[in-house]
């Protein structure tokens, strides 16, 4: 018999009472997520998934700029201190429950206090005015306040007041959300199983990025959780999976050839040299300089992505339109392996080894370290690999005694403030005050050019003091099958307004 | 008594017979040697891999590590016999350097294991007061999964081919051990074993010089799975961190690179992949006839 | 002499293939059974009784270790041209075979009573409980207490003796034509023997079987063989009837073996008499007579040329050049005291 | 050499009461009964004797032998040797008495490790007891080849290479060549032809002489044994029933048992017939051994009392006992 | 028999008991813990070190060994940090899937095994033997991921006879059930199949040479009923170890198998647990791992009392 066939009768066979029609999606998803709350992880796992069931006050639209999603409008106060969400009416729970005031403080609450970006905007608070407003009140104005409410890395899901008061330590047990589609069954380590929200309220206004208009084309949502990348990849050969995500990046000509598949980019991931600049010998500018000048991108980028339709070179810590700037460019790659060796000579490099963590569990991160490892032994640095697995890596970065260098990939942000190598406590430990005092400025900017200046500075700035090395931006590729319509990814995948034609 | 007292030169005329069967017998032995297909083959197979093994420099003047990012996964050609992995290095070189390590590793891991298992085997099976406990242990050890082990002494003691070694010896040696000691318990029972205790004979010298030799056969079986299984665990672990340090190269690790992009360059499955095969048949052939070699009874039923 | 014997075997060769080379254990062996006759085959140890007996039922594994050559007739088939399904019908069914070794020929993993009643199945058609009924009567034959019990239990429940015989009722279960039975109470003390050897006899007198007996006691030979061959070294060196052989035995190696036997009433101070010399390797055969290495008799025509059998008066054949010289002299003195 | 057995000299071993029960195990493991496979059997052994054992297979000769050398823990009873009792003796001590005590034993090839060469597997006994230098051992080896008759070339051989006869060789030659006092053989002659089992017991008696050697001579062939014991014990179902100088026991066999067993012994020639003593009656097992005298339930003159009383060893005519209610 | 089974039922505690401590250790002494793989790549170090102390990983080793193990004694495995569900539940969970792949795979492999074995020790030395000898050294020798994607391609990209992955549990239907496991059972089930081979080669030489089998042949047995009945029964003590190992191979490790094919079953649970360090996961499965290794053990010591009587006696 025809697998694809059987699929479908197995989805449909349990769904059918809940949805009407509309066929099955089966997306062969790379990760188990580590928990359904978006609230309790950073991994990009659990936001997809997550992102089809929960909504928040506000979104990305695809310039990254914040757009109202259970908001229906935002008043900011004169002050800047003060927004007024006026939420949207009649917009219901999956549980049924429709949605108040009071259930979004209370998500909002949460989110404040897990969210890391959340810290960012200093001391806040929400509160309910009635039953359908929200108040969101600052102790300082913020430029990009909306921005940093909309963010995606464990982004401020809305879920009932009930659900969240009976979170334990590690999450809620419930899931339930306000989304275009609703959770029903996750079966570890094989799907999660998502279905059509009938009662869906969708947004009156053109799909862009993450706002607008969503709508579930597709009775059910199954991720497979498919970890083996050439699994992913046959099964969407044969049609079992429609879509098939995070394919290694050496597939990607191949498929790209192949006639009944469809590939599909977007750019929104930055790969970045990280220094420990708390202990060892990159706490010596001259060395991380060194470092620098020595690295040639490009070569480092194809041996990671393979090809050049998948990464982009960049300087841009923020890639954005709005931010581009031109501070920093004569620093960003200068293949000078001379002037490397200059900078040593003055730094008074004699031998030490260069411990450079790394894991395997992400391939490009461990391709890149590889070749950034032969470039700086062509200039005479002794550079030690400390490949491990992710779980040992993780906890290895936080110890500044462990490593001297690391390749990192962080995913694209709104906002300067939340970029994670400008972050004091985080690793690399970039402790300088006036990145520190300029991060502030911009936050409390008083319009969106002065951001714009302030951070035109702080770029060059970043150039000079090398926290890390910006090398390049890439991008993750999906494929599809030709039956697949309407998957258009922004900030990874989206499954609203995509159809499987039959 | 006239018999037992021989002359001097009678003496010398037993030892000149000695020495004479001596040499006939060792005559013998080499051509059974070469009779033997199986073990030709495998230890003309093994000769080539240790010649791998030492004249790699040779084999690859520029190392295992000499990248050329902008060749990378070129298929084989004259200028890379093998063709290039994804970092643009020379497949031949790294597989040439990558039987170093390999091979040690299968090698250490089976010798490793097999010492031990057959320590644990044999002392079970004589002693059968230890037996249960033993056995028990073993069921244990065997129970712990390789890869944490491996994670474990990795993290502990530092990213070593020692440690991978020591690590799936430790995984092995159950394997080994039972399979010894199921052999081990008919041996014990036989009469020439009896025998050798009304000579007066000590337990260590029962144990090593009379049961374990005819323990050989499932050993030889064992291990080189073990052999093989090894090189093939090595690569899982390497893609885990916890093998073999990257970027040196092992068979393990070029495969699991090759894995990856299996569907554009077979090469770098293909060749590390008969690599492996090779060896293990190698091996397998030696060991095959090295046992018929002491097995006196396989040299009758020949043609 | 009948015009049809019941098994009649002609120059029957047995080569082996070894890593040494082709060894012939067997080499021109002829002889023959009649019905209800008994059959004594003596001879050194190592000289190929067991492996012409096994022959005859071509046990050893044909192309891969073995060669057959010459004749085996039974009932007017010759069974080296038969195919192996035929041959699988004359085993156990017309020949049956008891083992030299009761120890480890019996099947350690199966009762004594499937073992005995699947060679009753195999070749009768009876349903499963008449061949354990069958079997139950065939042990309490071979003399075995309480066979009901015993069907049931495993060969390693049995002592040596209890094995044997059920070896023994094994091989006459299914009432044979011919039984070849190799050393069957070498393992046996004397007076389980003569129990066993008492059922052989009668059942040779009831169904008219012809047996071929191996052993090496003398004295069973001259109790319940009409005739006996004697080998030596893959070769038959003597053929006579009982009687003749024990009054006069003609080769010299018979004649050794005779004076071997320690006798009950022999004088316990004198030495054993022994054959002087080794018998030589199957690797390395002498060129002419395979005895004349240890032949007190030997000359040079017996170094050169191999002798054949020849008949000595009506019911004696011997292999040796000098037999009739050796006969003169034996008439002259008594052969059956030892000197 | 026949008779030299006299009262004043001291016995070399001295057995004393032995028994040895094998516990029975069910399948279930539990214990289901004991094999008395030796019954309280007592017995000397003086220098230079040989003592033949004979008696129906499986009555327990191969056990007591093998206890006798410890390589079964007796259950009860003593063995002294040298004024010492073996079974009290342990470690270094118990592995010199075993150069001096050997064994041959019944199955000439499953006693012979199958991957050993014989000129290795007769060093060995050497190299345990730590006789001569490596180039003495070998030429020991040697020569004790020639002497069991042997080749040199036969060093190299592996066991399954020979023929019985020639295992059953090696098998004493491996006892011999460390210089034992006592030699315990069982059966070494069963699976020959009369004329190698005729080359073989010569070669023993030989060796008796050149060596004083010892035997307990284990054999189910009577003329065998009769040919080659100073003493004969008979036993039956692991008790030693009759225990005589040979002569004595040949002219005058007093247990029923013997008797049946010499009558039996088929003679080599045609022309004689004898008549043999039919056994009837079941054959006990060790397992669960008859009340009273053991061999009531085959007894051709078994009486009332046979049933009921075990018979004590009497003494009939000088160092001729017999256990039976008949005497 | 119910004592001897008491008996090694009794000896598991001490041995589960050991086994617990040194996989205790062992995971706790390796780098990286639950929280900082949940909480994924970005998250902050106060984060991390918030939901650390609330999940008690700062206690001293100790204390948190007795809290689990008093739980484990109390039949309680603890709770899957990860899988957010007891340790028992996901332990059952996974289990189907391995029962039916492992079983599935040891029927493939004996059937393959035994007969290849058998044929090539009665045709020793011939061409046959080689080339079986020859296959089974390729089973062996061939990375298992490789013959894995081969029968993925061939079957279910080319043929497209097969699903390429996944799993449905059997009360979905017997074929639907198949038809997942059909590739991964053979490309273990040929893995296996050639350590089954050789020792089913070996020991049959052996048997095949006993005097018995003559005895078998000399009554008149087919040949076919000789190799079958009478030789494999007394052969089948070694390749019954070797089938019990397998067996308990193929419980805990089919990771790379059931990845690839991705059944969702014990070998995938361990070794993602031990990559995401589900700290009680491990401990259980580890556990559950040893008690099923020393059950199939018991299970084979009773069979080879079924199947060789002498067995049986000499249990000590
Ligand atoms: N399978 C075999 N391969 C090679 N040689 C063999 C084989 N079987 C027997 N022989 C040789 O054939 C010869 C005759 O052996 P056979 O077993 O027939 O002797 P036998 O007369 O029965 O001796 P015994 O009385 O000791 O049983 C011996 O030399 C033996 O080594
Ligand atoms: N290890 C053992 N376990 C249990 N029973 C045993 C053991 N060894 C011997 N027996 C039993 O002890 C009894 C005596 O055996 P033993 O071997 O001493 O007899 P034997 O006189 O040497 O017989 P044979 O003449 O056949 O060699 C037999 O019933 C035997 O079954
Ligand atoms: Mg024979
Ligand atoms: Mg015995
Ligand atoms: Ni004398």
């Amino acid at each position: 018999g025809n697998p694809k066939e059987n699929n479908q009768q197995v989805g449909e066979s349990k769904s059918g009472s809940e949805s009407k029609g509309g066929g099955e999606l089966r997306v062969a998803f790379n990760a188990q997520p580590p928990t359904m709350d978006p609230l309790m992880t950073t991994a990009a796992a659990t936001k997809y998934a997550g992102r089809h069931i929960f909504e928040s006050l506000m979104t990305l639209n695809s310039k990254y700029q914040p757009e109202p999603m259970l908001a229906e409008s935002v008043d900011k106060s004169e002050d800047g201190k003060t927004y007024t969400f006026h939420l949207r009416k009649g917009v219901k729970f999956h549980n049924g429950k429709e949605m108040t005031a009071e259930d979004v403080v209370a998500s909002m609450n949460r989110w404040k206090q897990k969210s890391g970006t959340a810290k960012t905007l200093g001391d806040i608070s929400f509160v309910a005015k009635d039953n359908d407003t929200v108040l969101l009140q600052l102790k300082a104005p913020s430029t990009p306040a909306l921005t940093i409410l909309a963010t995606q890395t464990q982004f401020a899901a809305v879920m009932p007041k009930e659900v969240i008061e009976a979170a334990k330590e590690i999450g809620v047990s419930e899931i339930i959300g306000t989304g275009p589609f609703k959770f029903v069954e996750w079966k570890k380590d094989q799907y999660i199983h998502l279905t059509k929200y009938n009662e869906y309220k969708a947004v009156n206004a053109p799909a862009d990025g993450l706002a607008g208009k969503k709508e579930a084309l597709v009775g059910d949502l199954y991720f497979d959780i498919v970890t083996n990348a050439s699994t992913r990849e046959t099964g969407l050969q044969t049609g079992q999976y429609d879509i098939a995500a995070a394919l290694p990046h050496d597939s990607y000509e191949r498929l790209k050839g192949t006639s009944n598949v469809k590939v599909i980019t977007e750019t929104n991931v930055a790969l970045s040299i990280y220094f420990n600049k708390k202990q060892g010998i990159f706490t010596d500018l001259k060395e991380r300089k060194a470092v620098n000048a020595a690295l040639d991108a490009d070569k480092i980028l194809m041996a990671a992505f393979s090809n050049k339709e998948l990464y982009k070179l960049n300087y841009q810590y923020m890639p954005h339109e709005f931010w581009v700037t031109e501070a920093g460019k004569k620093e960003y790659n200068q293949k000078d392996p001379e002037k490397a060796k200059r900078f040593l000579q003055e730094a008074g490099y004699h031998g030490q080894e260069i411990r450079l963590a790394t894991t395997q569990d992400y391939p490009y991160v461990y391709n890149a370290a590889v070749v950034i490892k032969e470039q700086l032994e062509q200039v005479g640095m002794k550079v030690k690999l400390d490949v491990s697995d992710f779980a040992s890596y993780s906890t290895k970065r936080e110890d500044p005694t462990k490593w001297d260098m690391l390749v990192v990939s962080d995913l694209f942000r709104a906002t300067p403030g939340e970029l994670g190598i400008l972050q004091p406590q985080n690793y690399g430990w970039t402790d300088d005050p006036k990145i520190a005092s300029s991060l502030q400025a911009i936050n409390a900017a008083a319009s969106p050019a002065e951001m714009k200046k302030l951070w035109d500075e702080l770029h060059g700035y970043i150039w000079d003091y090398l926290p890390g090395v910006k090398l390049a931006d890439f991008a993750f590729f999906d494929a599809t099958t030709d039956k697949v319509q309407g998957y258009k990814p922004f900030d990874g995948m989206i499954f609203w307004n995509t159809k499987v034609l039959k | 008594m006239g018999a037992i007292q021989r002359s001097l030169d009678g003496n010398t005329k037993l030892l000149r017979i000695k020495n004479d069967l001596k040499k006939q017998q060792r005559n013998l032995l080499i051509r059974r040697f070469f009779s033997n297909k199986s073990v030709l083959i495998g230890s003309i197979i093994m000769i080539l891999l240790v010649i791998l093994v030492f004249f790699a420099p040779l084999i690859a003047p520029k190392g295992p590590y000499a990248m050329e990012v902008t060749n990378r996964l070129q298929a084989p050609s004259s200028a890379h016999l093998l063709g290039t992995d994804n970092f643009g290095r020379d497949l031949l070189g790294r597989i040439a350097y990558g039987a170093q390590v390999s091979m040690g590793v299968g090698f250490f891991v089976a010798f490793l294991a097999s010492l031990l298992g057959m320590m644990i085997g044999l002392y079970a099976s004589y002693y059968r007061s230890l037996d249960s406990l033993l056995m028990r242990i073993c069921d244990g050890l065997m129970a712990i999964p390789g890869i944490l082990l491996a994670i474990a002494l990795m993290a502990a003691f530092g990213a070593k081919t020692e440690n991978v070694v020591l690590a799936l010896s430790i995984v092995f040696t159950p394997h080994i051990a039972r399979a010894v000691r199921s052999a081990a318990l008919v041996v014990r029972e036989q009469t020439y074993i009896e025998a050798m205790k009304a000579l007066g004979a000590p337990s260590w010298r029962i144990i090593w010089l009379h049961i374990a030799p005819n323990t050989l056969s499932p050993l030889i079986v064992q291990a080189t799975f073990i052999f093989a299984d090894a090189i093939i665990i090595e690569a899982a672990l390497s893609f885990l961190g916890a093998g073999v340090p990257a970027p040196a190269p092992s068979w393990g690790n070029i495969l699991s690179d090759g894995k990856t992009v299996i569907f554009n360059a077979w090469w770098l499955t293909l060749f590390p992949g008969i690599t492996i095969i090779l060896s293990v048949l190698g091996l397998n052939l030696f060991g095959d006839g090295l046992r018929d070699l002491l097995d006196p009874h396989t040299n009758q039923a020949k043609k | 002499m009948a015009t049809q014997h019941l098994l009649e075997v002609k120059e029957l060769r047995t080569h082996f293939y070894t890593e040494r080379g082709q060894v012939t254990a067997v080499d021109g062996i002829t002889l023959h059974v009649e019905e209800g006759e008994i059959l004594g085959l003596v001879g050194e140890s190592g000289c190929g009784k067991s492996v012409t007996s096994q022959s005859i039922l071509r046990l050893f594994e044909e192309k891969q270790t073995v060669k057959y050559e010459g004749e085996i007739n039974f009932k007017g088939k010759n069974l080296l041209r038969i195919s192996t399904s035929d041959m699988q019908n004359v085993r156990g069914n017309d020949i049956s075979m008891i083992f030299q070794d009761p120890l480890s020929s019996l099947n350690p993993v199966f009762t004594i009573g499937y073992q005995i009643a699947e060679s009753i199945m195999l070749h009768q058609k009876v349903s499963k409980k008449e061949a354990y009924d069958k079997a139950v009567e065939m042990l309490r034959l071979t003399g075995i207490p309480a066979p009901e019990k015993r069907v049931n239990e495993y060969p390693h429940e049995l002592s040596g003796g209890m094995r044997q015989r059920v070896m023994i009722a094994m091989a006459l279960a299914c009432q044979p034509k011919l039984l070849i039975a190799d050393e069957p109470t070498t393992a046996l003390d004397v007076t389980i023997q003569s129990q066993i050897l008492d059922l052989m006899m009668e059942l040779n007198k009831k169904l008219d079987m012809g047996i071929i007996l191996i052993t090496h006691d003398l004295g069973v030979v001259a109790e319940i063989c009409s005739r006996v061959a004697v080998m030596y070294l893959g070769q038959i060196v003597e053929e006579a009837d009982v009687k003749s052989l024990f009054a006069h035995p003609l080769h010299p190696y018979t004649q050794g073996l005779m004076k071997s036997v320690p006798q009950l009433d022999g004088d316990r101070s004198q030495k054993l008499h022994i054959i002087e010399g080794m018998v030589p390797s199957l690797y390395n055969i002498p060129k002419g007579c395979r005895f004349a290495s240890r032949c007190p008799y030997a000359d040079a025509l017996c170094r050169e040329e191999m002798p054949e059998l020849t008949q000595h008066q009506s019911n004696q054949k011997v292999r040796c050049w000098h037999y009739l010289k050796i006969a003169q002299r034996e008439d002259r003195c008594d052969v059956n005291k030892i000197d | 050499m026949l008779t030299k057995l006299t009262e004043q000299i001291d016995p070399m071993l001295v057995v004393k009461g032995l028994k040895k029960y094998f516990p029975v195990k069910g399948a279930l493991g539990q214990s289901t009964g004991e094999v008395k496979a030796v019954n309280n059997v007592s017995f000397q052994l003086y220098e230079g004797e040989t003592f033949g054992l004979v008696g129906e297979s499986g009555c327990g000769k191969s056990t007591l032998g093998r206890t006798i050398l410890r390589l079964t823990e007796p259950t009860n009873g003593e063995a002294i040797y040298q004024n010492k009792n073996i079974f009290h003796l342990s470690g270094m001590e118990l592995r010199n008495i075993r150069q001096e005590m050997q064994m041959v034993f019944q199955d000439p090839y499953s006693s012979l490790n199958p991957r050993k060469r014989i000129g290795s597997m007769l060093e060995e006994p050497l190299t345990i007891h730590q006789i001569g230098l490596r180039q003495e051992r070998t030429e020991r080896v040697m020569e004790i080849l020639h002497k069991v008759g042997l080749q040199p070339d036969h060093y190299y051989r592996y066991p399954h290479e020979f023929s019985g006869g020639q295992r059953q060789r090696i098998g004493l030659a491996r006892a011999l060549v460390v210089n034992p006092k006592l030699v315990i053989c069982d059966e070494p002659v069963s699976a020959l032809d009369v004329s190698i089992q005729s080359q073989i017991i010569n070669l023993f008696q030989q060796l008796q002489d050149e060596l004083k050697l010892t035997y307990l001579f284990v054999a189910h062939d009577l003329s065998v044994v009769r040919h080659i014991s100073d003493r004969i014990g008979v036993m039956y179902l692991g008790q030693m029933v009759e225990q005589a100088p040979t002569d004595s026991l040949f002219s005058s066999p007093l247990h029923p048992y013997t008797q049946a067993l010499l009558s039996a012994v088929p003679i080599p020639n045609p022309n004689v017939k004898k008549e043999r003593i039919i056994l009837k009656g079941e054959i006990p097992s060790p397992l669960n051994p008859p009340r009273g005298c053991i061999f009531h339930t085959r007894c051709p003159f078994v009486m009332d009392i046979c049933r009921k009383e075990i018979p004590l060893e009497k003494e009939m005519s000088r160092n001729h006992f017999v256990s039976c209610h008949l005497h | 028999m119910k004592f001897y089974i008491l008996k090694r039922l009794l000896s598991l505690i001490p041995v589960l008991f050991i086994v617990s401590i040194i996989v205790f250790l062992i995971i706790h002494l390796t780098p990286g813990d639950p929280v900082s793989v949940m909480l994924g790549q970005d998250a902050s170090k106060q984060q991390i070190d918030e939901l650390r102390q609330s999940l008690g990983f700062n206690l001293p080793l100790y204390q948190q060994y007795f809290k689990w193990i008093g739980g484990v004694f109390q039949g309680n495995l603890g709770l899957s940090f990860f899988l957010k569900e007891p340790v028992t539940k996901a332990i059952f969970d996974h289990l189907g899937p391995t029962i039916s792949l492992a079983v599935l795979a040891e029927i493939l492999a004996i059937m393959i095994g035994i007969p290849m074995g058998i044929l090539a020790a009665r045709k020793r030395g011939s061409a046959a033997d080689q080339t079986f000898m020859g296959l089974s050294l390729l089973g062996i020798s061939i990375p298992s991921f490789l013959l894995s994607l081969f029968l993925m391609l061939l079957f279910s990209v080319y043929l497209k006879w097969l699903p390429v992955a996944g799993y449905q549990p059997l009360s979905r239907g017997l074929w639907t059930h198949l038809q997942y496991l059909i590739m991964p059972a053979f490309a273990l089930g040929t893995m296996k199949s050639a350590l089954i081979a050789r020792m089913t080669r070996s020991s049959m030489l052996e048997v095949l040479n006993s005097a018995f089998i003559k005895t078998a042949r000399s009554k008149g047995v087919k040949e076919r009923h000789v190799v079958y009945k009478h030789a494999l029964r007394n052969a089948f003590l070694p390749i019954l170890t070797v089938i019990g190992q397998t067996f308990g191979g193929l419980i805990a490790g089919a990771a790379v198998i059931e990845t690839i094919f991705n059944i969702p079953g014990i070998g995938q649970l361990i070794i993602n647990s031990v990559l995401r360090r589900d700290y009680s996961v491990i401990q259980g499965t580890v556990l559950f791992v040893t008690f099923s290794y020393m059950f199939i053990n018991l299970a084979i010591d009773l069979l080879y009392g079924v199947i060789d009587p002498r067995v049986r006696l000499n249990r000590k």
